[in-house]
C-alpha cells in the first residue's frame, strides 16, 4: 500500500509525522507528564512499548476482525499491553510508577495509539507497521524529551535531577505546573510550523 | 461464517485471550507489587520508629492508621501513626513517629504530598521543614513559628518551623500532627491500640 | 481641481478628536497620583521597578514588531507604557528588577503580541504578567517590606489582606486602619497603599470618560454586597465591605484593569455581567480561596468569559427581529 | 482457580457486548451512502477531530456531502486523500484548456490616478467609492485577483498590473469573481488576440485618463470587420475564429495597442 | 456536602482539561465553534456519567469481589467503547435530531482519555456510587465549561491578527495555559 | 419646551453660521448642463432625445420605465450635444444627456396646472408626481411617486416631514422652511391626501428655531403638529425619526409603511407641490455650497445639470487649499475628484475644505463607542471584522444591512477604523451574492 522505502517510513514519524508537533496527538499524556525529564522519558517508552505490540499483533490478526467490532478488539489487545506495562513498571520502578500515577494506564486512549494501528497497521504488513511503530514512537519520545527537558531545566533548574543551572538562578515554578506545559507546548509549535513554513518556502 | 458469528467469536476470543494473558502477567507481579507496596510503609515505620524490628498494625480507621514498633524482645518502642489530610492542594499522607508514651515526636516523614514544588512541597524537605520535627517535645501543643527561620535553636520548645510561601501547608501539616496525636491519646486511653492485630510483616 | 491634491475616501468626512493614544496617555496621566504615593513611599525601590518594567515591555513590543513587519507607531501609542506601569504597580516593592523584567516580557509577549499586538488579546497582559511571576516565583512574590514611612524595625511585613486571612486579625483586632488603608500608610504591591491616589486617578478616568462606568460600579457593587452579607451575619469573623474595597488590589483592579477595553466586553449588558462576575470572585477567593487576595485571579478569570458575552450580550437592533 | 475467574470475566464481557453490537448492527442499522461507510473505513479512525469534524465518520460524511476538502485529514495524509478522491471519482472530463487574461493596460505610468486614496486597500473598496484612478473601467492595482487565486497562478508585475502564469492558471475562474471591474475573461488558449481595455469612456475623455485606452479609432474593425466591431466606445471581438491570421499586423497597428496578441514579446523575441 | 464539593471541584479547581491535561485531543479539535463546541462537551457530560456509573458497578460488583482489579483498564474500556457505541446507534435509530447534536461526538469520545481517567480515579479514590455521579458529572461540566470558554475564545481569536506559524493550535495551547492560570485562583477553596 | 430625541447619535460641530443667514439665491443657468438618466434609487431612465434634437425647459428627456424609476427633464432649452456615458457624483458612469443652453428657457406646453390640487383622487396626485420626475431629496433620492403609494394592506396614518438637516454645514433645508412654508405645508397636504393619512408631523432640529416658530404657526391650518426635536446627528434618518416623534421601530429590513407612516424631506413636500399645483417637473432644486474652501458660501436654487465647476465658480471660486470636495454633507456624502461632475435631484450640497492633518490607523480597541452611538444600536467594530475577515455569513447574522451608513461609528472611533467603507464593502459583497444566487 505504501510507496515509501523503509527508510522513510521509519523517518517520517521523527518529524514529517510527528506524533505530537505535527499530528497534534497524544497531547495529554504529553502536557501531563513533562514536568520531569525521568516521567517524560518513562512514558515515552512505556507507550512506545505498547505502540510496538499492539501494532505486531494488530497487523498479524487484522485479516481475522470483522469491521464492526474492530474498535472494540483493538482496544482490547491496545488495554491488554497497557497493563503488563502498567503491572511492570509497579513491579519494577515503583517509584516512577507513582509519579506516573493513573496516567499509565491512559495510554489505552492515547489518540496515537489506536490511530496507528487505523490508519496503518490494519492495512500493512508485521514488518512496515513494525518500523512504523518504531518511528512514530521515537517520535514521540522525542517530543517528549524536548519538552520535558525544556520545563525540567527551566522549572527547578535541573537535567533528570541533576543542577544544571547555577545558583543565581530562579527557578520558574510555573514551568512544571499546568500552565507551563500549556504554554511550553503552544509556543513549541509555533516555532515547529514556523520552521515548517521556511523551509517549504526555500523549496 | 456468518458475519454476526464471526463478530462474536472474534471479541470472544480476543477477550478471552486477553483474559488469561493478564492473569499471567498478575501471577508473575502480584508478589513483587505487594511487596514494594509493604516495603514503603515498612521502611517508614522503620525510620520514624527506630529501633523497630517488627511492627503490627494496631488501628484503622478513615485518614489514620496506627502501627506499633517493636524491638526484638517484643516491646514496644514507639507508635508510627499514618495520617491523611488536605494541604494546600491536594491530600497530605504522612508518619509520624512517637515515642511510647506519646510525649515525643521521633520524626516525621512525608509519604505523599500534591503541594506545589518548589513551595508546599518543601514539607517533604528535611533541611528547610522536616529536621525541625526530629525529638520535638509533643506534651503541649505544637505551633507554628513565623517567619521561616534556620536552625532548631531560633525556635522556641514548641514550635515548629514554616516554609517561606508556603504558610498553607506547613499549618497544614502542623494540624495533621496535632489532630492525629490528640486522636492517639484518645486511642490509647480508651485501650484500643491492642496488639493482638496481625502482624504487618 | 485635478491638478491638486483630492482625497478620496468614503463617508464620514468629519471626525471626532479623540484618538487611541490620547485615550492611553489619559490613562498614564490618570496613574501619576499612584505612582507618586508609590515613589513617595518606597523610594528608589519603585523607582528601579517601574523604569525596568516599562522599559521592558517597550522593548519587546518594538522587537514583535520589527519581527512582524509592523509599522513601529504603534509603540508609541502608550499601551505599552500603560502595560509596564500597571504590571510595575502590582509587583511588591521587594522584588527584584529580574524578575520584574521576565514578567515585562512575558507579559507583552504572551499576554498580547502573539495575539497579534494591542486590540487582539484576551487576556489582561499586565495580569498575565503577574500571574506568571507570581506562579513562577510564589515565595519573591508574597514578601513584603513595609513602606519608608511605617516606623517599624522588621524586613518582612504582613500586607493588610495577608494579615486578616493567615493572621486572624479579625478576631486579634490587629485590622490594619481604615486610615491608614486610605492614606496609604500600609504594606503591599506598589500600586496598592494609598486608596486615595487610585480613587483620584479612577474618577480622572471616569469624567474623561475613558473607562466604562459600569465596570468599577458593578464590580463594587457585587463585592460590597457580597462582603457585606457575612460581615452582617457575622462581624466577629468577616471585615466591613468598606476594608474589603479599600485593601489590596481592589481599587487598581476595578478602575484601571478591569477597565482594559480590549479584554473587557464591548456590550453594555457584557460589562453588568463582567463585572458582577469580577466582584463576586474576588470575594469568594477573599473568603474561601487559597490566597489572600482574588482580584488578579478573577480579572483573568472574567476575560475568559468576554468573547461569549460579548457574542451573546449583543444589543437589540432597532426595529428587533429581521423581517423575512 | 485464580485463573479462570479473569478469563472468565474477559470472555463473558466481550461475549456480552459482542452479542449486543450484533444485535445493535442488524436491529439499528440506518441507511446511508455506501460511500460514507467506504471511506469512514479507509480514515484513520484516530477520532481526534483535527479535520475539524466530530470525529472521522463525521469527517467522511462531510467528504461525500462535498463540504469537506478531500485532502482534509492530517493524519492519514496523502494515501487518504488520494483514496478519498478515487472513491468519489472526481476526475474531470476533458475540457478545451483556457487561460485568464486580463482586459487592462493601466499600468501606474499609464492610468492617471484620480487623487490620493485614502481607504481600505482593496479593489472592491476602491470601486465602491469610484476606484483611484480616473478610468472608471480600468484595474485599480490592489490584486483582489491575486488573493483570489487558489492556485498561484497569478501576481502583481512590476507595473502594477496582475500577470497569469499561464502554465499555472487552471481556469477556474476566481478571479474573474473577485475583479471588481469585471477585468478578467477566460479565453481559450489558444486565442492569440485580445482587447486589452474596457474602457466605454469616449476616446477624446479615456485618453486623457490613460494612455493605454482603446479610443474607438476603429482600425481594428476596419482591418476585419466581421470579426471585431465598436461598441460603446470599445472595440469588441466578435469571433476571435473569424480573425485571418494575414490581418493581425493590420489590427496591430492600433494607436494605443489596446487589441492585438496576447504574446506578442515572446513571437518577435 | 461531600457531594457538593466533589463536584464544584471537578468543575473549577480540578478542572480535567486545565487541571489534569485530559481530552486535549477534542479540547483542541472541536473548539473551533461554540456551537459544536457546545454538543462535545454535553456528549462528553452523558458519556462521563454513564461512565461513572457503569464503571462504579463493574469495579464494585466483579473487580473487587474477585480481587481481578488489574483488569480495570481493560474491562473498564471494553465497556465504556461498547456502550458508547450502542448508545451512539441507538440514539441514531431512534432520534436523527438528537444525533446530530449529539450522537455524532460520541465515538469521539470513547477514545478520549478523559472517560478512562474518570474511571480509574472513581475506582482509585474509592468513590461510593453517588460520589461517583457526582464527579462524573462534575467533571462533564467542567470539561464543557472549559471547552465553551475556548471556543467562545477562539471564534473571537479569527477576527484578530495571530502570527500565522500560532494559528490553530499554537494559540489555542497559549490560551489553554492562561486558563489554567487563571483558573488557579480557585485552588484551596474546597478543602 | 420639551424636545424630542432617539438613543445613541453624535453631534459633530455643526459649522451652519456661514450659510444659514443667507437667502436662497437663483443661480442663473449655465452655457450647458448634462444630466444624468439615472439620478435615483433604481433603474436608469431611458433615453427620448437624440444628439442634436431640440429640447425645451422641463421637457421630458429620460422615460422611467420601471416602477423604482423616475423620469428626468431638461433643465434649460437648447439643443442637445450628445447623449453618452458621463461620470456620476456617486463615481461610476452612467448615461447622460448633454444640452448646450439657448439661453431662451423656452417652457414646453407640456406643463399641465391645477387649479384646485387638494381635491385631486390621491391616483391624480400620484400620477402628476410621477410625471414630474419627483425623487426624495433627502438624500436617497427614492421615486416619490412610490412612496406615495401605501400597498393596501398598510394603512398610513401620518405623513412625516422631515425637517432635521442634521448633517453638519448643510442649510439647504433650513432655507427652504423659512422661504417656503406655505408650498411645503401643501405639498405635505398633497402627499397626505395621496397616502390616506391622518395627520402631518413636521419634525424640526432645536438648532433651527425660527423655522420652527413658523411651522408651528402655519401648521394649525392643517391635521398635524411641528415637533422640536433635539440637535443630534442623525435625527433626520428616517427610522431614527420615527422613533424620536412616535416611539414606533420600523422592523428590520422593513420601510415606514410598515408602522403606518411615510417620511418626506422638506424639498420634496415643495417639489411635490410645485409638481401638482404647476405641473413643474423637478429640474432644480435648492443646494448649499459651503466650506471653509468656498470663498462666498451661499444657498442657491440651481438647475439639474450644472457642473459643479460652474456652481463654484458662482460661489466665488475655490480657495488654494481646498483637498477635499463633497456632495452631499461631510457625514454621508461622496467625496468627488473632478468638477466637471453635476448637479443631480439628490444632490443636497456641495462643500469643500483643506485636508486634515493625516490620521493614524490603530486597530481596534474594543471601547465600544461605536456601539454606543450607532443609532441602530448595531456592532460596527464586528461587522466591520467579519467583511475584514471574510465571514459574511456572521456579517449578516451581526445585522451588517441594517446599517444606514450613517457614519457616526467612524466619526467616533478613536482607533480611526474606516468602519463605513467596511461595512459598505460587506453590504455590496453579501448583495452580489445574493444576486447570484437568485437573479
Ligand atoms: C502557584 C502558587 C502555588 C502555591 N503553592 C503553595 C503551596 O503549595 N503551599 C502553600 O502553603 N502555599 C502555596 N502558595 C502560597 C499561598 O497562596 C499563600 O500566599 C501563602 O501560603 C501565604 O503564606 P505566607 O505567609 O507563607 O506567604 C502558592 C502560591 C502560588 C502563587
Ligand atoms: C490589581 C492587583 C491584583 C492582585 N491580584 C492578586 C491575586 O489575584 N492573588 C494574590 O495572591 N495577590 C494579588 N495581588 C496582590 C495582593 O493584593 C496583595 O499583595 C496581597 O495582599 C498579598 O497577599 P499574600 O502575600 O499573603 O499572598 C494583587 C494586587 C493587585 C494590585
Ligand atoms: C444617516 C441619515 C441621515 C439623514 N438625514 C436626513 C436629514 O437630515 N434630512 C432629511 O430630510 N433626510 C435625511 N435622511 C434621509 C431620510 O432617512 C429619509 O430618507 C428622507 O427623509 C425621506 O424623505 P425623501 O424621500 O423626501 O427624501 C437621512 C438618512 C440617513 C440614513
Ligand atoms: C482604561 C484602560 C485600562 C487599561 N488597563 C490595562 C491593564 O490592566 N493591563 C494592561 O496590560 N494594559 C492595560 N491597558 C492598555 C491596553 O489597553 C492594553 O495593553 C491592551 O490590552 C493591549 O492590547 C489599559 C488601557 C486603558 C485605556
Ligand atoms: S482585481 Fe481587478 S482591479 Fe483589482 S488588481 Fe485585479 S484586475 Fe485589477
Ligand atoms: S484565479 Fe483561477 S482562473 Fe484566475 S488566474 Fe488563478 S487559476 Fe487562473
Ligand atoms: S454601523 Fe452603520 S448605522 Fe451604525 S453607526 Fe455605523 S454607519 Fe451608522
Ligand atoms: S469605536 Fe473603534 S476602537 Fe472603539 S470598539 Fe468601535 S471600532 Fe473598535
Ligand atoms: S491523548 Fe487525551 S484526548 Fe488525545
Amino acid at each position: 500500500m505504501s510507496t515509501r522505502s523503509i527508510g522513510q517510513e521509519f523517518v517520517k514519524g521523527l518529524w514529517d509525522e510527528n506524533p505530537v508537533f505535527r499530528q497534534l496527538l497524544g497531547l495529554c499524556p504529553t502536557l501531563a507528564v513533562t514536568g520531569w525529564v525521568i516521567n517524560g522519558l518513562a512514558m515515552g517508552l512505556a507507550t512506545s512499548f505498547v505502540l510496538i505490540f499492539s501494532s505486531l499483533v494488530v497487523s498479524s490478526i487484522k485479516k481475522f476482525i470483522p469491521s464492526q467490532v474492530r474498535i472494540a478488539s483493538y482496544i482490547v489487545i491496545i488495554a491488554t499491553f497497557v497493563t503488563i506495562a502498567d503491572r511492570c513498571m509497579a513491579a519494577f520502578f515503583p517509584l516512577i510508577s507513582k509519579n506516573l500515577g493513573p496516567y499509565i494506564p491512559l495510554i489505552v486512549v492515547n489518540c496515537i495509539i489506536l490511530g496507528r494501528q487505523e490508519a496503518f497497521s490494519s492495512r500493512n504488513s508485521v514488518g512496515r507497521s513494525f518500523i512504523d511503530a518504531l518511528g512514530m514512537s521515537s517520535g514521540f519520545v522525542l517530543a517528549l524529551l524536548i519538552l520535558s527537558s525544556i520545563r525540567e531545566v527551566l522549572g527547578v533548574g535541573t537535567f533528570l535531577g541533576l543542577q544544571v543551572m547555577g545558583t543565581w538562578f530562579k527557578p520558574w515554578i510555573i514551568m512544571i505546573l499546568p500552565p507551563g506545559a500549556f504554554l511550553t507546548l503552544g509556543i513549541l509549535l509555533g516555532i515547529a510550523l514556523h520552521i515548517e513554513r521556511k523551509t517549504k518556502a526555500r523549496k | 461464517m456468518s458475519l454476526s458469528a464471526r463478530m462474536i467469536i472474534v471479541l470472544t476470543f480476543v477477550g478471552l485471550l486477553s483474559g488469561s494473558f493478564l492473569a499471567t502477567v498478575d501471577l508473575l507481579t502480584k508478589e513483587r507489587i505487594e511487596l514494594n507496596r509493604q516495603r514503603e510503609i515498612e521502611e517508614a515505620i522503620l525510620q520514624v520508629v527506630p529501633g523497630t524490628h517488627s511492627s503490627q498494625k494496631l488501628y484503622e480507621e478513615k485518614d489514620l492508621t496506627v502501627y506499633g514498633g517493636k524491638d526484638k524482645k517484643g516491646i514496644l518502642v514507639g507508635f508510627a501513626i499514618q495520617a491523611s489530610g488536605i494541604g494546600f492542594q491536594g491530600k497530605i499522607t504522612l508518619m509520624l513517629g512517637t515515642n511510647p508514651s506519646i510525649k515525643k515526636i521521633n520524626s516525621l516523614k512525608v509519604i505523599d504530598q500534591k503541594e506545589t514544588p518548589g513551595l508546599g512541597a518543601k514539607i517533604n524537605d528535611r533541611e528547610s521543614f522536616l529536621k525541625f520535627w526530629d525529638n520535638k517535645d509533643c506534651s503541649n501543643l505544637l505551633t507554628l513559628h513565623k517567619p521561616a527561620v534556620k536552625t532548631q535553636e531560633e525556635l522556641s520548645h514548641s514550635e515548629i518551623n514554616t516554609i517561606t510561601g508556603a504558610t498553607i501547608s506547613s499549618e497544614a501539616v502542623l494540624n495533621l500532627v496535632n489532630s492525629s496525636l490528640n486522636r492517639l491519646r484518645q486511642l490509647e486511653k480508651e485501650g484500643s491500640l491492642s496488639s493482638e492485630e496481625q502482624d504487618v510483616n | 481641481m485635478t491638478d491638486k491634491i483630492i482625497i478620496l475616501q468614503s463617508s464620514p468626512h468629519f471626525k471626532d478628536k479623540d484618538s487611541v493614544p490620547k485615550i492611553m496617555y489619559a490613562v498614564i496621566i490618570s496613574l501619576a497620583p499612584a505612582i507618586f504615593t508609590s515613589l513617595y513611599f518606597f523610594r528608589f525601590k519603585a523607582l528601579v521597578l517601574l523604569l525596568s518594567c516599562v522599559a521592558a515591555c517597550l522593548t519587546t513590543e518594538a522587537l514583535f514588531l520589527f519581527l512582524r513587519r509592523k509599522p513601529l507607531h504603534s509603540l508609541l501609542d502608550g499601551s505599552a507604557i500603560i502595560t509596564g506601569l500597571l504590571l510595575a504597580m502590582t509587583l511588591p516593592p521587594s522584588l527584584s528588577p529580574e524578575l520584574a523584567v521576565i514578567g515585562a516580557v512575558v507579559a507583552m509577549a504572551i499576554g498580547k503580541q502573539v495575539f497579534g499586538g494591542l486590540g487582539n488579546n484576551i487576556f489582561n497582559p499586565a495580569l498575565v504578567g503577574r500571574a506568571f511571576l507570581q506562579t513562577a516565583f510564589p515565595v519573591a512574590m508574597t514578601t513584603w517590606i513595609p513602606s519608608v514611612m511605617t516606623k517599624v524595625d522588621i524586613l518582612t511585613y504582613a500586607t493588610p489582606l495577608g494579615n486578616l486571612k493567615f493572621e486572624n486579625a479579625v478576631a486579634q483586632g490587629t485590622l490594619t486602619s481604615l486610615k491608614d488603608l486610605f492614606f496609604g500608610n500600609t504594606g503591599g504591591c506598589l500600586g496598592e497603599t494609598s486608596a486615595l491616589a487610585l480613587i483620584l486617578g479612577g474618577l480622572f478616568l471616569l469624567f474623561r470618560r475613558v473607562i466604562d462606568w459600569r465596570i468599577p460600579l458593578g464590580i463594587f457593587l457585587s463585592l460590597t454586597i457580597f462582603t457585606g452579607i457575612f460581615w452582617l451575619a457575622n462581624p466577629e469573623k468577616y471585615t466591613s465591605p468598606l476594608f474589603h474595597i479599600l485593601a489590596g488590589g481592589f481599587l487598581i483592579g476595578a478602575f484601571f484593569m478591569a477597565t482594559d477595553m480590549v479584554t473587557s466586553p464591548i456590550t453594555p449588558l457584557g460589562a453588568w455581567v463582567y463585572a458582577l462576575g469580577i466582584g463576586l470572585i474576588v470575594g469568594l477567593i477573599r473568603f474561601f480561596g487559597g490566597f489572600p487576595e482574588g482580584v488578579m485571579y478573577s480579572i483573568l478569570f472574567m476575560n475568559t468569559f468576554v468573547p461569549l458575552l460579548n457574542r451573546y450580550t449583543r444589543p437589540r437592533i432597532l426595529g428587533g427581529r429581521r423581517k423575512g | 482457580m485464580d485463573i479462570l475467574w479473569p478469563v472468565f470475566t474477559m470472555g463473558a464481557l466481550s461475549l456480552l457486548f459482542s452479542l449486543g453490537l450484533v444485535f445493535a448492527y442488524k436491529k439499528l442499522k440506518v441507511y446511508e451512502d455506501p460511500k460514507i461507510e467506504q471511506i469512514s473505513e479507509f480514515l484513520p479512525q484516530a477520532n481526534c477531530g483535527a479535520c475539524g469534524y466530530a470525529g472521522c465518520r463525521a469527517f467522511a460524511e462531510a467528504v461525500v456531502k462535498g463540504e469537506a476538502a478531500t485532502s482534509g485529514c492530517p493524519v492519514g495524509g496523502e494515501e487518504v486523500t488520494q483514496y478519498i478522491a478515487d472513491a468519489l471519482g472526481v476526475t474531470a472530463e476533458k475540457v478545451i484548456k483556457k487561460i485568464a487574461w486580463l482586459h487592462c493596460r493601466g499600468t501606474h505610468e499609464a492610468a492617471k490616478n484620480r487623487g490620493s486614496y485614502l481607504g481600505i486597500s482593496t479593489c472592491h473598496a476602491s470601486h465602491l467609492i469610484g476606484g483611484n484612478k480616473q478610468c472608471s473601467f480600468g484595474c485599480l492595482h490592489f490584486g483582489d485577483c491575486v488573493r483570489a487565486c487558489p492556485f498561484d497562478a497569478l501576481y502583481m508585475g512590476e507595473e502594477g498590473l496582475p500577470v497569469v502564469k499561464e502554465d499555472k492558471c487552471t481556469a477556474c475562474g476566481k478571479c474573474v469573481d473577485a475583479c471588481p471591474r469585471n477585468l478578467f475573461e477566460l479565453h481559450p488558449a489558444s486565442q492569440e488576440i485580445i482587447v486589452f481595455c474596457q474602457s466605454q469612456d469616449r476616446g477624446a475623455s479615456s485618453r486623457k485618463m490613460c494612455k493605454n485606452a482603446c479610443i474607438a479609432c476603429g482600425i481594428c474593425s476596419r482591418a476585419c470587420p466581421e470579426a471585431i466591431v465598436i461598441e460603446n466606445n470599445l472595440a469588441k471581438i466578435l469571433d476571435y475564429k473569424k480573425i485571418e491570421p494575414d490581418k493581425i499586423p493590420e489590427i496591430e497597428k492600433c494607436p494605443t495597442n489596446s487589441i492585438g496578441r496576447i504574446h506578442k514579446d515572446k513571437n518577435e523575441g | 456536602m461531600e457531594l457538593v464539593a466533589i463536584f464544584v471541584s471537578a468543575i473549577l479547581i480540578n478542572n480535567f482539561v486545565l487541571y489534569y491535561f485530559l481530552g486535549i485531543c477534542p479540547f483542541l479539535g472541536v473548539s473551533k465553534k461554540i456551537s459544536s463546541a457546545l454538543s462535545m462537551g454535553l456528549a462528553v457530560t452523558f458519556v462521563m456519567t454513564i461512565t461513572a456509573v457503569v464503571s462504579w458497578a463493574i469495579n464494585h460488583w466483579i473487580l473487587i469481589p474477585h480481587k481481578l482489579d488489574y483488569l480495570q483498564i481493560v474491562s473498564f474500556i471494553l465497556v465504556i467503547a461498547s456502550l458508547v457505541q450502542l448508545v451512539e446507534m441507538f440514539i441514531r435509530k431512534m432520534s436523527p435530531p438528537l444525533y446530530q447534536a449529539l450522537g455524532i461526538y460520541l465515538p469521539l469520545i470513547t477514545t478520549n482519555c478523559s472517560i478512562m481517567f474518570l474511571a480509574l480515579l472513581a475506582a482509585l479514590r474509592n468513590y461510593s456510587l453517588a460520589e461517583a455521579v457526582a464527579f462524573g458529572v462534575g467533571s462533564g461540566l467542567g470539561f464543557t465549561l472549559a471547552i465553551i470558554l475556548m471556543a467562545g475564545i477562539r471564534e473571537q481569536l479569527d477576527l484578530a491578527d495571530v502570527p500565522e506559524p500560532l494559528k490553530g493550535a499554537g494559540i489555542a495551547l497559549i490560551v489553554a495555559g492562561i486558563m489554567a492560570l487563571a483558573f488557579m485562583g480557585f485552588i484551596g477553596m474546597i478543602k | 419646551m420639551k424636545v424630542k430625541t432617539f438613543p445613541h447619535g453624535v453631534h459633530p460641530p455643526e459649522f451652519k453660521e456661514s450659510t444659514e443667514e443667507k437667502a436662497i439665491h437663483s443661480m442663473p443657468p449655465p452655457d450647458k448642463v448634462t444630466i444624468p438618466l439615472l439620478q435615483h434609487f433604481g433603474s436608469p431612465a431611458e433615453s427620448l432625445v437624440q444628439k442634436g434634437d431640440e429640447v425645451y425647459l422641463s421637457q421630458k428627456i429620460g422615460e422611467g420605465q420601471t416602477l423604482f424609476s423616475a423620469s428626468v427633464h431638461s433643465s434649460v432649452s437648447g439643443k442637445v450635444l450628445s447623449v453618452d456615458m458621463f461620470s456620476h457624483p456617486a463615481g461610476y458612469p452612467v448615461p447622460a444627456v448633454t444640452i448646450k443652453n439657448d439661453g431662451q428657457d423656452r417652457i414646453s406646453t407640456e406643463r399641465e396646472e391645477a387649479k384646485d390640487p387638494f381635491s385631486l383622487s390621491p391616483e391624480k396626485i400620484r400620477q402628476k408626481v410621477k410625471e414630474a420626475g419627483v425623487v426624495g431629496l433627502g438624500g436617497a433620492a427614492f421615486p416619490t411617486a412610490v412612496k406615495l403609494s401605501p400597498p393596501n394592506d398598510k394603512p398610513i396614518d401620518t405623513i412625516i416631514i422631515n425637517g432635521c438637516e442634521c448633517e453638519p454645514l448643510l442649510t439647504s433645508d433650513y432655507r427652504l422652511m423659512l422661504e417656503a412654508s406655505d408650498e411645503i405645508l401643501k405639498g405635505a397636504e398633497l402627499a397626505r391626501i395621496a397616502t390616506g393619512a391622518e395627520r402631518i408631523i413636521i419634525g424640526i432640529e432645536d438648532n433651527k428655531k425660527k423655522a420652527f416658530e413658523i411651522f408651528q404657526e402655519k401648521i394649525r391650518d392643517y391635521p398635524g403638529e411641528a415637533v422640536l426635536l433635539k440637535t443630534k446627528y442623525p435625527e433626520g434618518a428616517e427610522k431614527n425619526l420615527i422613533y424620536a416623534l412616535l416611539r414606533r421601530e420600523v422592523p428590520r429590513g422593513g420601510l415606514p409603511f410598515d408602522v403606518g407612516i411615510v417620511v418626506q424631506n422638506v424639498g420634496t413636500a415643495k417639489a411635490i407641490w410645485d409638481a401638482v399645483h404647476d405641473g413643474k417637473p423637478l429640474y432644480e432644486r435648492v443646494i448649499t455650497v459651503s466650506g471653509q474652501s468656498i470663498k462666498d458660501p451661499n444657498n442657491l436654487l440651481v438647475r439639474i445639470g450644472t457642473s459643479f465647476e460652474s456652481v463654484i465658480e458662482f460661489c466665488g471660486g475655490l480657495s488654494e487649499d481646498a483637498n477635499i470636495l463633497v456632495m452631499g454633507g461631510p457625514m454621508m456624502g461622496i467625496a468627488q475628484w473632478s468638477l466637471d461632475i453635476p448637479v443631480i435631484k439628490g444632490t443636497s450640497g456641495i462643500l469643500a475644505w483643506p485636508a486634515p492633518p493625516p490620521r493614524l490607523e490603530y486597530s481596534c480597541i474594543h471601547c465600544g463607542r461605536c456601539i454606543e452611538h450607532c443609532p441602530m444600536v448595531l456592532v460596527p467594530t464586528r461587522l466591520a471584522k467579519y467583511v475584514k475577515y471574510n465571514n459574511l455569513t456572521e456579517a449578516e447574522n451581526w445585522g451588517i444591512l441594517d446599517c444606514v451608513e450613517c457614519g457616526c461609528c467612524q466619526y467616533i472611533c478613536p482607533s480611526n477604523i474606516p468602519l463605513v467603507h467596511w461595512i459598505r464593502l460587506g453590504k455590496d459583497k453579501i448583495i452580489s451574492l445574493k444576486r447570484k444566487k437568485n437573479p
